[in-house]
This record gives C-alpha cells, structure tokens and sequence, in this order.
C-alpha cells in the first residue's frame, strides 16, 4: 500500500473546536451564567460600591476608603471581629476535638454505633434558627440549666451567658458546636476508617499504645480530612448569622454581634449600602486569605487529573 | 529445643464463620516456611494469629518454648511485613525504623546502632532521612523490612510483602529476602499466594485451603509428590495434566489407553479402584527423547505458545487436553501431530474418591 | 381590590390596632391583605426595602416617616399622594404640622402620618410600689430614690428590654428631662457636638449610668416582655413611648389604679411627635394605584384615625375629632398635644445610619460597664459625622 | 512462666497447659467504662435540647412558669401543637406555621428537583467532557461557594429584579439553586470522576452521546449520591433563613421565617410550649428525612466530603 | 490493500508532556499485534488515539484505507476491551452486549441474532440475563470482549484485558484469547506489560519505550534477537545476563575473557569498538552438553531458587553476577562451583554507546 495522504478520499478536514462536545457546552451554560455573573459579577458588583457612599440605594458617588476608615473606627464592627475570632477559634479547636474525639470512640468497634452516630449527627438536621431557639430556652436563666442546679440545693449557681455580655459568645458556641460537631465526626470517621488496617497492625507490633498511636501516627495521616474540616468549619463561621439572629439578636448590647449582622443590619436597617458593603468585602477578604492556602495545598500541591 | 514456633489446635472463628480449624504446625529454628493457598484460605488470619493481632479462639501458640498465647504483639518477639508496607508516612525512614524502639525505652545508641545496622544490610542508608512518599515501591518494602530488623526477632511475619511491586522488582527483592534469610537465619513465615515465590523461597511449603494445611513439605516435595490432588493442580503453571481412569492391578486404564505404572513409588500397596494420574507439562517428553520414554503416544497440536525460554504445546490425547513444556526453540506448529512419551515413575496418582496419592 | 399592607405591628395592642385599619378597608368592598413582619422596625424595614427595591412592591406598607424613605422617594418608587391630600385638606387638618412636613419631600406629599407617638414616658407599676411599700413616685427623681426599697423587695426597678433601640428611647426620654429641651435641640436637630461634650450631656450620661444600675437584673429583649414585667409588679417601672400602654389595656389594667404613666417623666410636660406614616409604593396596575390613593385618605379618615389611636394607645394626627373615649394616659398626652409642648421626633433628625450607630452605642453602654464620660466621647463623636 | 522441659513434656503428651483459647477478659474493662462513659456522657448534651424541646412543647404555660425545662411534663397538652400549627399569630395573620409549612414545601419540590438536576449535569460534564475553560469556572463555582453570601445578597436582589422574580417563589427556587449549585457540582463531579474512566469510553466506543451516557449509564449508577444530594438540599433548603427573608413577602414566606416571626411576635409573655412546638414542627420534615435515611447519609457525606 | 490499521507521524501530548512522538506503524489485516511496554510509554494513549479517545495532537490514523482521524469512535470499527472490564453495572449481559447495537439503531432480530452468536462463541449464553455484579473475573471479562464481538468490528483494541485477573484464569483466557483469533481472524491490537502474554499471543511485538516502538517483529524475532540493550533487556525472565567489554576483531574481550564470536550472526561488518555481549539465562548450558559449547566457563553458584519446572541458578563470573536458568531436576547449590558453557551464535552484541545490535 502506498502512502496516499495526498488523495482526496484520505484527508479528512479537522472539525470546528467550537463544536466538540457541544451539548457538554449547552449542559454547562447553568453553571457558567452562576460563576460569571452571580459570583464573580455580583461580588465584583458589591466591591465596587463598597467605595461609594450608597445610602439606601446604590449610587456610584465614589467616597475612597471612607466607608472603610468609619468600619474600622466602629465599635460595633471591632466587637463582631473580636467576637467571630473568640468563636471561630474555640469553634475550631472544639468541634475538630470534639468531632475527632467521636469519631476516634466510634472507630473502637463499640455496640450501638449507629445509634450513637445518628444522636451525635441529627443536630445538623437542624437550622440555626431551631438550634438557636433551643439553646435559648435552655440557657434561660429562670427556667434553664441555671435554675435546675439551683434548685438542687447550690442557691449561688450562675450560669446565665445569654444575658452576661462577657460570656454571650460562649451561649452561641454552646449551640453552634452542638449543631456542627456531628458533621464533623462523620468525615473524621470516615477519615478513620479510610486509614489502612495494617497501620494499626503496625503500630501494635511496635507495641504502640492505642491512644499514642492515635496522636503520633493517625492524625498526622489524616491531614487532608482535617484540612477539609477546617475548611468547612471555617466557611460556616464567616457566615454566622441565623444563629446569633435566634439566640440572642446580637445581644446583651452588641455583645454577640458578628460580621455577618453587621452586614445586613448597615445594608437593610441603617440604610447605609456603602457600609454593609465594606463590611461584606472584608469579610470576602478573610474567607480568600483562608482560601488561599488552602486552595494552595489542595490543588497547588499535587497536580491530578 | 529446635522449635520456633508451634500451633496447638488453634481455632479460629469471625462470629459464626470457622476460618480455621484445629490446626496444628511446627517451625524449626531458622526455618523458611512459606503458607501458600488461594485467597482467603487463611492465610493472614494465621499469621495475625501468630502475631497477636487476632485472639484465637481456642488453641495455644508457642514462640520460642513461651507460651504466647496471651501476649501483646509486642511481647512475641517478632517482627511483621505488611503487603501495603504500613510505614508511618509523616516519619522519616528512620523514624520509621526507630519508632518502636524509642517506644520500648531502648535507648538511644542501641537505637542508632540497629537502625546503622539495618539500614547498612537492607543498603538504604542514603535513604534514611527521606519520607516513605518519597520513596520508590521497592524501597519502602525494604524499610518495612528493616522496622522489623531493627527490633532483633526470633519470627519475621510476611504477609505477601512483594503482591504490590511489578514483575521485575518482585524477582529482585525475591532474591535479595532469600539472601538476607541466609545471612540472618532467623525464622521467617511468609504468606503469599504466588507460586513461584513459594518455591524458590522456602525451605518448606504449608499448601492451605480453607483453614487447613493440605501439605507440609520442601518445595520439592510438593511440586514432585502432591499429597493430594488439590496441591497437585494448585501447584506448577501451567497445570498438571489429569487423566481420569482405573488402576488395575498396578496398570492405569483410561478408554484404550493401558499404562503399567512400573517405577511408580506408591505410597502403600496399589489397590484397584478409579484413580486420576498426574503428570507434569514439563515430564513430557518429545523429540528424539521419546525413544527412551517407557510410554509413548500421539497427539495432535492444538495451539502453541512460544514463551521464549520455552515452549507451551496444547494438545490433544484422546478426548484430553494435554499441555506440553517444550524447549524455546522447538519448532511446532498448530495442526501438527507429535509423539510424545510419558515416564510413570514422575507421574502422581491420585484416589478419585478421597482425592489422595497414592 | 386587594392591596398587600406591610408592617411591623405585632405584638397584642398594635396587632388590634392594624385589625381596625384593616376592618375599615374591608368594609369599604376592597380586601386587606396583612403583611406583618415579626421583630422590630429594624426587622421589617430590609424586608420592606428590599422588596420595593426588588420590583415586588406591597400595596402600601407601614415605614417610620421622617428621612427613612428619603431615597426610596428620590428614585422615584413612592406614589405621589398630594392630589389625595389636597383633596383632604391635610394641610389643614394635620396637628401638629410637622408630621405632614416629614412627608414632604420638594413641595410633594408622599405618605399618610397615622399617628403620633412619644416616646418620653414612665411606666409604673402599683403592685411593685405596693410590695415595696414605698409610695408611687410622681417623676423620674422620686423613682431614682425609691429603687432602692424596690430593690430590697426583690422587685427590678427599672424593667429594660436588651435592645438598642429601646435603649436609645431610654437615653432619649432622660436626656430630655435632664438636660432639657435646648441642648436636645442643638444636639439632635442641630447636631452640636461641643454641646454633646458639654455638662448638660454630661449630667445625662451619668444619670443613664445610673438607670442602667437600675436595670441590671432586666433579663427581657422585647419590649413588650418589659412591659409585661410592670403589668405583673416583677419590675416597678419601664421607660417606654406610648404604645406601652396598648399592652395594659390588652392586660385590662386601669390608669390610676394599676399603674401610672407619666409623659416627659414627670418632669417636662412635652412631647416629641415621632410616629408612624403609611407610603404607598409606585405600581404599574392603574386600578391598584387608585385604591392606594382610596387607602391613604381612609387611613387618615376621622372614624378610623378614633377607632385606630384607641387601639394602639398612640394619639390621632388630626386635631380635630373626638378622643373623649380615650383613657387617662392618652389624655395626658393629648392635653401636651394641645399646649404645643411638642418636639420632632429623633427619627426625623437623624438618617437610618447615624440612627443605628447611636443605637449600637446605647446598646453597648447599657449592657456593659463603659464608664459615662467615654460613651458621651463617642456620642459626641458619631453627632459630629452625622450627615 | 512455666519451666520449658516440663512444658514441652506436657505439650509432646497433648494436653494443653498455661494459657490457651481467647485471653479471658473482665465484661467491663477500664477502657470500656470509659469509652461508653464519655459516649453516654455526650450524648446526653446532644439529647438534651431535644428532650427539653419535646418536653416544653408538651406543657401548659402555668407549668411552665413554675419553672423546671427538665421535668417531664405533668399534665400532658397538645395544645400547644395546635396552636403552633394552626392558631399562632403574627401580627393579624393567625395562621399558624400550617401556611409557611406549605410554601417551604412549594419551594423545596422545585429548587431540589433543580438544583439536583442541574448540578450532577454540571459534575458528569465536569468529569468526563472537560472542555477548554469548564475547570476555570468550576473553580470559580468552588471559590462561590465560600464567598460569604453578603456580598451576593444585594445584587442578586437586583438581578431578580430585573428578570421579575423578586418575592416570587420561583425567585427563591432560583436563589437556591444558584447557591446549592458548588457544594453538589463538587459532589457529584467527584463522585461521577470515582466512576472507572473506562466505563466512560466503552460508552463512546458504543456510541452513545452525551446525554446517553448521562441518563442510560451514569444516572442509573449514581443513585446513591443522588441520596445524598436530596438530603443535603431537602435540610439545607428547608433550614434556610437568610435567604427565605430577603427574597420572599409575607405570604410565600417558608416555615423557618414564620418560625422566627412567632417566636418573636411575643403578645403578652413569651408562649415557650407554642414556641418549642413550633419550632420541633419547623425542624420535623428535616429530622424525618435524616432518620429515615441516615445511613445514606453518612456514606454519601463520607464518599463525598472526604474525597474532596 | 492489506493493511487494516495505519498510523502516520501520530504525535499526541498532554499539555507540554508529550506523550507519543512521530509515531508510524502499519498493522496487517488479520494480524495479532501486541504493544508491550513498561507503565507510562504510552500504550494506552496509543490504543485510545486508535480508538478516538483521545483527540490527537498531529498525524493521521487510518483504519481500512479510510481517514478516521476526526471521526467518533463509534464510527471506527472498532471495538475495545478494558483491564477493568468496564461493563455498566446496572444492565444486564445481554443490555451490556446490546447496549451498542441499540444506539446504532439496527433492528431488534438483528440485536438477538448477534448476541446469540457472541454468547455462543464465548460460552456465556447461561449468564445473559445475570448483571456483571453477579459475574466472576473471567466471566466479566469474557462479556466485555463480547461487547466488541457482537459490533462486528474490524479491528479488536485490548487495553491489559488480563491483568486484573488472578494468575490461573490469566492463562486460561490467554488461551481462550489466541483460539478466538484463530477463529474470527480479525486485527487485534493487544496492550500488555506481560511479556508471557506478548511473546505468546502476539502475530508482532511492538516494544514501547517513552512513546517510541522501540522494535516491532514477531515474538521470536524480538527474544532471539533483540534490536538493542533495552528491548534485549526487557524481554525475558530472568532477563538476559549482560557483559561489558570490547571488540576486536571479531574477539569479545573483557578482562580476562577472551570469546571469539565465532557463528554470530553479524548485521554488519563488525568494527572494533566498546561493546556489550548479552546471554539468555537459558542458553547457558551446563551438566553433560557443556563439554559441546564452543566456550566453557568455570562458576561459582551463589543461590539456586527451585521453580518446579525449572531452577533459576545465581552465580559468580569472575566479577560478573550470572543467571543460569537449569533443569527443575538439577540438584546443585549455593556455594559449588559448576562449569558453564556459551554459544557465542545464540548470544547477541550491542554497541555500548547507541545500544543497538551490531
Ligand atoms: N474481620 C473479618 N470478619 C469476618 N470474616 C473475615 C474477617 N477477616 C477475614 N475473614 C474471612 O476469613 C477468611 C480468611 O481470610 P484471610 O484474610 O486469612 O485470607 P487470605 O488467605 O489471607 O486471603 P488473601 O490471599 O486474599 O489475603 C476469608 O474467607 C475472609 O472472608
Ligand atoms: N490525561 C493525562 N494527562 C497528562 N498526562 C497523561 C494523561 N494520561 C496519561 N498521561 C501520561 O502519559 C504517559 C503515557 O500514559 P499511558 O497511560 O499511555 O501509559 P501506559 O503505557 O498505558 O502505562 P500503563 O501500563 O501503566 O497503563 C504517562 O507518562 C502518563 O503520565
Ligand atoms: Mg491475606
Ligand atoms: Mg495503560
């Protein structure tokens, strides 16, 4: 046979690129139009007003960075800083604790697992909304937690955070963690049980002890699982807001205000779009100093397919 | 006392299901045994037993004369390999190697000598301060090697140490774990389900299946004298060829087929009774061998392999398949008739019934 | 015609009030649709907003007059009503003529004033005086003096709901009683910030911290659970405007008798005239716009504006009808009413943002421990940027 | 331990000396006091509110004003149940959850069924039709889905606005579709790449085009995740707040915004057995779905969460 | 025209890695074609370029004389065969084996005519109506190479079909396989990185290394005489024992190794350069024929590794390690010394610096 690239009948032309994988393409329009325009569109959209002193409307009247010397100078936007930072830190440490810790009991093959499992998860069932109006009433001092100790005998028993401004945040990270920490144990969990069977078999020859093993050898292969734990936990607590809305409405004072109230109180109550809108492009700014490193590990790291 | 270890009547069972039953083994001293069987046979879960990893459920292990039976997998005195590796991925290699040292309090010269040691003969030195990810296949098998090494056993545990490495790899550290047994001469347990590996390994064999031992022997022994059919046909690729017929006194019959088994060493007095007989591809003889051959027949080609160091012939004896080893530069093709002839001394017979040699 | 009314009436005596609005624009053949919207004005307003804005207009909706709406008119999404009041004779009728001009934005009327409220009272609770055995106090410096007998009976002086705007109301009412009517202008109206430095304020301040000594043990957020506190003597006395007194009468307390109220504190009789107006948002639908204009002079109609300002306890924005029914409270304020001893109400003077900053601020003082002289710092502070 | 003659002598005779069989084991070891200590423990604070919740909504008021969340109730009372149902006021509208509970349910049937629909079409596309640029706008979809929703809040207000869907239902079935869209994409995209790549091209070779695949091979084998993702959108979407009170008005509010307009449209005192009856009947539909498939659930959140 | 698949300057990368580079190669009709390469030379990139899978970067593929460079894969004429099997789950054996016809809308008696003819071929006619869940291994595997056969396609594209399957049942379909393209007579192209599965199955080898054929010839071709050091390296197990040294004058000299190449087949007029000697393992002869070979070696066995069949010997030669492939009944041991003879005729020569056979 010769080589006959050069008849007609054996070229073929190279189709359109545009073309391939058309209905890939049409299928994926959704997902392109929210990406584009909602996402990048709309926080573009609140960055750029971010630097205009839009009242109840937006008007592009450009002010600089005034709205951002005001929420920097305001004590309300300091204390929702310094209150997300009290709780994203003990929400972090104790929901990872919590939630490893769980996990960590479940993997013992124990009776009942699947009990426990769902008493530990069905918090999450559950809105913020429900989970906050619970805890209020649990936490109300004259019915709650504190008139039932009193009530055993101990008269002087105080434990009334929903109405003691230095304790408030501790109210909502009862709740919070309540509600959060069974998701949490579910991925540790499966993180767990993702860990090769041989390793403890390892470890048990090297006559390892069952919970130095834990510390020394298990967690630190379970990086990623924790990784992304803290990442979810840490999207969850910028936005913060139905639970402190039902709990305690930023309350005693602005004890218990957080970012994310600050945000839509400036937009919609005070009427001041400029500020809700500084104040929602620093939150951004935090969530994309968390993402970053993140993103980094994750995809920078180790490049697949 | 020349003992290793030894297995008293170990049960063991997952709930309802028996996985092995009264089994009994002695391991000599600086003995290579090889536990070879298909999967799930039991071969890890007597090893896990021996390693403490899984409680019996009845029986005794002895390791060394002590009564094991109760002990932590630590206190046995041995080492174990895992097919997965199981290093600790956050350690360094030697971490990894002084890691259950540091744990036992050793300290920590005696720790830095082992680890040298080791390191010097499983020659991973360079690799000592790299982390297992940064590791090639071969050489993590090796550190988990050595993480037994360092720990002085009487009883290395090998739980198919080399099923995750490719072809040319698994023969190298094949070779090398015979060396460093050698050198050693420690006890060694070694489960796998490769035959090859079992048979240039070990210095005896325990064919399993389903918790049990169907035979105990040198490689030689097992691949020359199967004890039954089962290790007959699991061992040697490819398989042993069968003939179903009758032995009548002392002559094997199968359809026009008559052979006087003369040379064949039975075990006991021949009793005539349906028997199967075995013989190997490679007993086969072809050429101008088959003049010497005691017996001798024709058979038609079928299909042919060429392997390169040999040849693999499937042919047709009669209504049988019948696979043929011949040499890599044997010139046969498909459609050909050939002679081929069948010494009985190296064939195996085998009871029909309770499948035995006979 | 069914037009979709919004507001944020809903706790018992407001909730009976808008039943009377609602019964008379059903009685006219059309049908109200209620839109109530639970939680305070700072709740609703967004929701409110934000659905205007969203190009989901309501039919009429309940918004604080004053400059809350300012934009909402400059962009053209609020109905013209001046035809409607010209008609009615508005200018006429409404007193004082304040509320009327908050409506007004270049020459046009955009929204109906309803009422009027104030929120300079003092809510005392007999049974509290009566467990105490103290007497009832006649003005704010009495009740400072009988704390502490209330006190000593286990009774919390001063009930106070945990929320920055009643907070704000407190501060506001004794700022009035204590630095009085002229610094309150320059500082409100005027937006004085030396004066807010000034002694006046600094008196205020000092007596605020004193209330919110007063107010420790006050648990409830809502107010009306406040008020609830002073109808069942657990607290002796609210400061809070005049819709309190809705909730006694839905408790069918008697003036006098079960409690007292008392305007400017017992101390200055006057009255800011704060209070709520109706806007109608613009709407393509001809028929709708027509009933919006057949609702805005209903709403401010003779009978509804009696049957209305009964229900809700606040007072009428026409001087020219009959409120003999009213009760004692409602008297007192009326009698104000007459002798001109009015002022605009904060919300007129103030924008929404300097509003909320203010009522963060009280927020803060009141739950915490921050001494006088710095949250006056700060007020003063926030008057000075305040637009 | 034994002298090693004797013991040889006893084992050569058969018989068995010193330890044998299992390690015999005291039924509550240390360790195991501890472990079902601590999980009892815990559970009781994740019981807790449950329970009290339960036990609330079961009392009359004059119960609850003699104080004690924690006792059972001592005279048993629906009534609050029904009132949260069907009588509880906010403002003049004293319907009771009974109307938000059917707006939530007509919004939850649409924005699951789309959201689901949309989103594993988005993750099979993703997986196995990459085209030049689908990635950049995955990601930017995975980055949405972190950006906290503050500063969407607005303009999608304008958005709605402008294709006239502000305060409908669709608009909200619109916004919970736009905001499932990362976290499902993401699940199913990496559920859909667990799917052996091969099975995908033995398609091809077959002959089958995108949408063959997607609903002759790919659906049919994603059932499970399918699962997961109506959970995750029946509670998530259920659960909503934020969103159900920027984008709805009163009458298509969802349960969980009526929920907070009862609860805090306090007439008088605080209903606390009208309010926990509510709010156990708001958080009904979610626990019962979670119960019902909890199983499911854990390994669909374990396949998809810890891939990742 | 003979040639069923042709392929012309295929180049293919993934982003800046390019993976094939230039690549021609003509496959006959009816041929058997294996593609043998270590993991990552880019086998199945090849096969999924033949198959459309992959869209290629530069180059032309025709198969039947036709351009098929841009077509789909279902317009090929192709059908192919996963290592994974790749069956859909959820559809039966028969849906499996329709599931293609139905998208090629051919009419229903057709469909039934054809998967009747396949499930015959392949004897799966009892399994039609089980799902792949329910299935073996091999089972699997013969329903997915029953996908193909029922498209009657031209060309049969295999991807490792067999290596997920355990050694037993790897033969047995191996043979199963070569009787089928014996049968149908159709171009296969057959991917492996089992040298058994090549040297038996295969028509032609194509050895692959970094996206290049390195030699393509028929299996006896590529063992007995290998193009250059990698293919002569890669192919056979144990593989070829290697010596460096230098040629002249038709000598091979290294050290005190003197050979004459004496019957070595030449390519070309030999030239003195560096050069190194390659020698199977099984053409090292020894025992009684070595008093035959032209050179005779002493040698000192360092580990003998018993293979049934046949004995893997490990020796000394002088400083040289040597693998000696003996007789399953050979019976020597570590530490003898045995003596060794060479056929300089069967062994080959490489230049040391192009690696190519001189
Ligand atoms: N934890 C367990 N629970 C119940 N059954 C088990 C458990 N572990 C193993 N088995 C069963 O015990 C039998 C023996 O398993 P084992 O792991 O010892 O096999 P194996 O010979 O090592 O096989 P392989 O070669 O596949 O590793 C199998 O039938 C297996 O199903
Ligand atoms: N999608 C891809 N993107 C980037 N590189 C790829 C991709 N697929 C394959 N490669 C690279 O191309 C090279 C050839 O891959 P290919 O799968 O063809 O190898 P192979 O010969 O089939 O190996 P194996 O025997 O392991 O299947 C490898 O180096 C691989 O890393
Ligand atoms: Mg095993
Ligand atoms: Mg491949």
């Amino acid at each position: 046979m010769t080589v006959a690239s050069d008849t007609p009948a054996r070229t073929a032309k190279r189709p359109n690129r545009l073309f391939k994988n058309l209905s890939a393409k049409i299928a994926s329009i959704p997902m392109i139009i929210t990406a584009l325009f909602v996402f990048v569109g709309g926080t573009t959209w609140t960055v750029v007003y971010s630097f205009t002193g839009s009242r109840m409307l937006p008007k592009l009247q450009w002010v600089g960075l005034d709205q951002y010397d005001r929420l920097w100078t305001s004590d309300r936007w300091i204390i929702s800083i310094k209150n997300l930072a009290l709780y994203g830190f003990f929400s972090m440490i104790l929901t990872l604790l919590i939630g490893f810790c769980l996990a960590a009991c479940l993997d013992r093959k124990i009776r009942f697992e699947s009990a426990f499992r769902t008493i530990f998860l069905y918090p999450f069932a559950l809105s913020f909304v429900v989970t906050g109006l619970a805890w209020q009433w649990i936490l109300n001092p004259d019915f709650g937690l504190q008139s039932l100790v009193r009530s055993t005998g101990w008269s002087t028993f105080t434990f009334d955070p929903l109405n003691n401004p230095d304790i408030v945040m501790f109210g909502l990270l009862i709740a919070g963690i309540w509600q959060g920490s069974g998701l949490i144990m579910c991925i540790m969990l499966a993180g767990l049980r993702g860990i090769d069977e041989d390793i403890w078999k390892a470890a048990k020859v090297d006559g390892i002890g069952t919970i130095k093993t834990y510390v020394v050898v298990i967690i630190p292969m379970m990086r990623p699982v924790f990784i992304t734990s803290l990442v979810l936990i840490a999207s969850g607590i910028i936005k913060l807001y139905d639970l402190v809305r039902a709990q305690t409405d930023g309350g005693p004072g602005i004890a218990s205000e957080v970012p994310a109230k600050y945000v839509i109180d400036y937009m919609f109550q005070a009427q001041n779009l400029g500020q809700g809108f500084a104040a929602s492009t620093m939150m951004l700014c935090s969530v994309v100093i968390i993402l970053i490193p993140w993103a980094y590990l994750e995809f920078g790291g180790k490049k697949r397919g | 006392m020349t003992n290793s270890v030894e297995i008293r009547n170990l049960d063991l069972s997952f709930g309802a299901v028996e996985v092995l039953r009264n089994l009994n083994l002695d391991i000599q001293d600086g003995e290579f045994i090889v536990l070879l069987g298909s999967s799930g046979c039991g071969k890890s879960t007597l090893l896990n037993c021996i390693a403490g990893l899984l409680e019996v459920t009845a029986g005794q292990i002895f390791i060394k004369g002590q009564n094991v039976t109760w002990a932590e997998p630590s206190e046995r005195g041995i080492g174990m390999v895992f097919q997965s590796y199981a290093l600790y991925p956050q350690m360094t290699v030697r971490g990894n190697l002084s890691f259950g040292l540091k744990n036992a309090k050793i300290p920590k010269p005696e720790i830095e000598k082992r680890v040298a040691r080791a390191a010097e003969i499983l020659q991973i030195e360079p690799l000592l301060n790299r982390k297992p990810g940064a590791l090639s296949g071969g050489q993590r098998q090796r550190v988990a090697i050595g993480r037994a090494l360092v720990r002085d056993v009487d009883v290395f545990l090998f739980d198919e140490p080399l099923s995750n490495l490719d072809a040319k790899l698994r023969v190298d550290l094949r070779v090398e774990l015979k060396r460093l047994h050698n050198q050693l001469q420690n006890t060694m347990i070694y489960v796998t389900h490769d035959q090859v590996e079992a048979m240039t390994l070990a210095d005896r064999i325990a064919v399993m299946k389903g918790g049990n031992i169907m035979q105990l022997g040198t490689p030689d022994e097992i691949y020359n004298q199967p004890r039954n059919l089962y290790v007959a046909d699991f061992i040697g690729s490819p398989s042993m060829n069968f003939i179903s017929g009758n032995l009548e006194s002392g002559v094997f019959k199968s359809g026009d087929l008559a052979m006087p088994m003369t040379g064949y060493d039975f075990m006991s007095q021949p009793v005539d009774r349906p028997v199967v007989i075995g013989i190997r591809p490679e007993h086969v003889v072809t050429g101008e061998l088959v003049a010497n051959a005691p017996l001798q027949f024709e058979a038609n080609i079928d299909l042919v392999e060429p392997m390169g160091s040999d040849t693999l012939v499937y042919a047709q004896l009669g209504p049988e398949n019948f696979r043929i080893r011949m040499d890599g530069q044997a010139k046969v093709k498909a459609g050909e008739t050939i002679a081929i002839g069948i010494d009985p001394s190296r064939a195996s017979l085998f009871d029909t019934k309770s499948e035995a040699r006979l | 015609v069914e037009l979709e009314v919004t507001h944020w009436w809903t706790s018992g005596g407001e909730a009976a009030a808008v039943a009377k609005f609602a019964e008379a624009w059903n009685a006219t053949g059309n049908s109200w649709v209620d839109g109530a919207i639970a939680g305070s004005g700072g709740t609703a307003r967004p929701i409110i907003i934000s659905r205007i804005l969203g190009g989901d207009p309501m039919g009429a909706t309940q918004l604080n007059h004053g400059r809350q709406a300012e934009e909402l008119i400059e962009a053209g999404l609020m109905l013209d009503l001046t035809d409607v009041a010209e008609a009615g004779g508005w200018k006429d009728i409404v007193n004082p003529s304040s509320l009327l001009d908050s409506c007004t934005l270049d020459g046009k009327i955009y929204c109906v004033p309803v009422n009027i409220h104030s929120a300079q009272w003092l809510w005392l609770s007999h049974d509290a005086y009566e467990a105490a055995g103290v007497p009832v106090p006649a003005n704010w410096n009495e009740f400072v003096d009988s704390a502490p007998a209330l006190q000593e009976a286990g009774i919390v002086p001063l009930a106070m709901g945990q929320q920055g705007w009643q907070q704000n109301l407190a501060f506001g009412a004794i700022t009035i009683a204590v630095a009085g009517l002229d610094a309150w202008r320059e500082v409100t109206v005027n937006k004085n910030a030396d004066v807010a430095r000034g002694p006046e304020y600094t008196a205020v301040f000092e007596a605020v911290a004193a209330a919110r000594e007063l107010a420790r043990d006050s648990n409830v957020q809502d107010w009306n659970e406040a008020t609830n506190m002073v109808i069942t003597g657990k607290a002796g006395a609210q400061l809070m405007g005049d819709w309190a007194q809705g909730e006694f009468s839905v408790a069918e307390q008697v003036e006098g008798q079960d409690y007292s109220c008392l305007p400017g504190l017992g101390l200055n009789e006057i009255l800011d005239t704060g209070g709520d107006a109706f806007y109608f948002p613009v709407n393509d639908d001809p028929e709708i716009t027509a009933a919006q204009k057949e609702l805005a002079a209903l709403l401010i109609s003779p009978e509804v504006q009696v049957s209305f300002n009964l229900a809700k306890g606040s007072l009428p924005v026409r001087g020219d009808i009959d409120m003999a029914a009213a009760n004692g409270c409602m008297q007192k304020g009326l009698g104000i009413l007459a002798t001109g001893g009015i002022l605009p109400s904060g919300d007129m003077a103030l924008s929404a943002d300097t509003q909320t900053q203010i009522e963060d601020l009280m927020a803060q003082f009141w739950s915490s421990d921050m001494p006088a002289a710095e949250a006056q710092e700060k007020y003063a502070a926030l008057i000075e940027s305040a637009d | 331990m034994a002298d090693p003659a004797t013991l040889n002598a006893a084992v050569a005779a058969g018989a068995m000396v010193g330890p044998a069989g299992p390690k015999p084991k005291r039924r509550f070891s240390r360790a195991n006091i501890f472990l079902y200590g601590t999980l009892i423990m815990v559970s009781m604070y994740y019981l807790l509110p449950l329970y009290v919740m339960i036990v609330t909504s079961l009392k009359g008021m004059p119960e609850i004003r003699m104080g004690n969340v924690f006792g059972p109730p001592m005279e048993i009372t629906f009534q609050p149940w029904v009132k949260a149902w069907a009588e509880a006021c906010t403002g003049l509208d004293c319907t009771g959850l009974s109307k938000g509970f059917w707006n939530s349910v007509q919004i939850l049937i649409p924005s699951v069924f789309l959201s689901i629909a949309i989103a594993s079409i988005n993750g099979y596309a993703l997986s196995n039709w990459k085209f030049k640029g689908s990635e950049v706008f995955f990601t930017i979809l995975i980055i949405g889905a972190f950006i906290p929703y503050q500063t969407m809040l607005y303009p999608i207000v304008i958005m709605l606005r402008e294709i006239g869907l502000m305060g409908d239902l669709w608009g909200l079935v619109l916004v919970h579709t736009v905001f499932g869209m990362p976290i499902l994409t993401l699940l199913f995209r990496n559920y859909f790449s667990s799917v052996p790549e091969e099975l995908f091209k033995a398609a091809r070779v077959d002959g089958a085009g995108f949408w063959q695949i997607y609903f002759q091979i790919m659906l049919p084998m994603a059932l499970p995740i399918f699962v997961v993702a109506i959970i995750l959108q029946v509670t998530g979407i259920w659960n909503d707040f934020l969103f159900g009170v920027i984008y709805t008005k009163p009458e298509t509010y969802p349960m969980t915004v009526q929920l907070n307009n009862i609860v805090n449209s306090v007439q008088g005192v605080k209903e606390y057995n009208v309010n926990m009856a509510a709010t156990l009947l708001t958080g009904l539909v979610p626990l019962i779905i979670y119960f019902a498939s909890g199983k499911l659930f854990v390994r669909g959140i374990a396949a998809g969460a810890v891939k990742g």
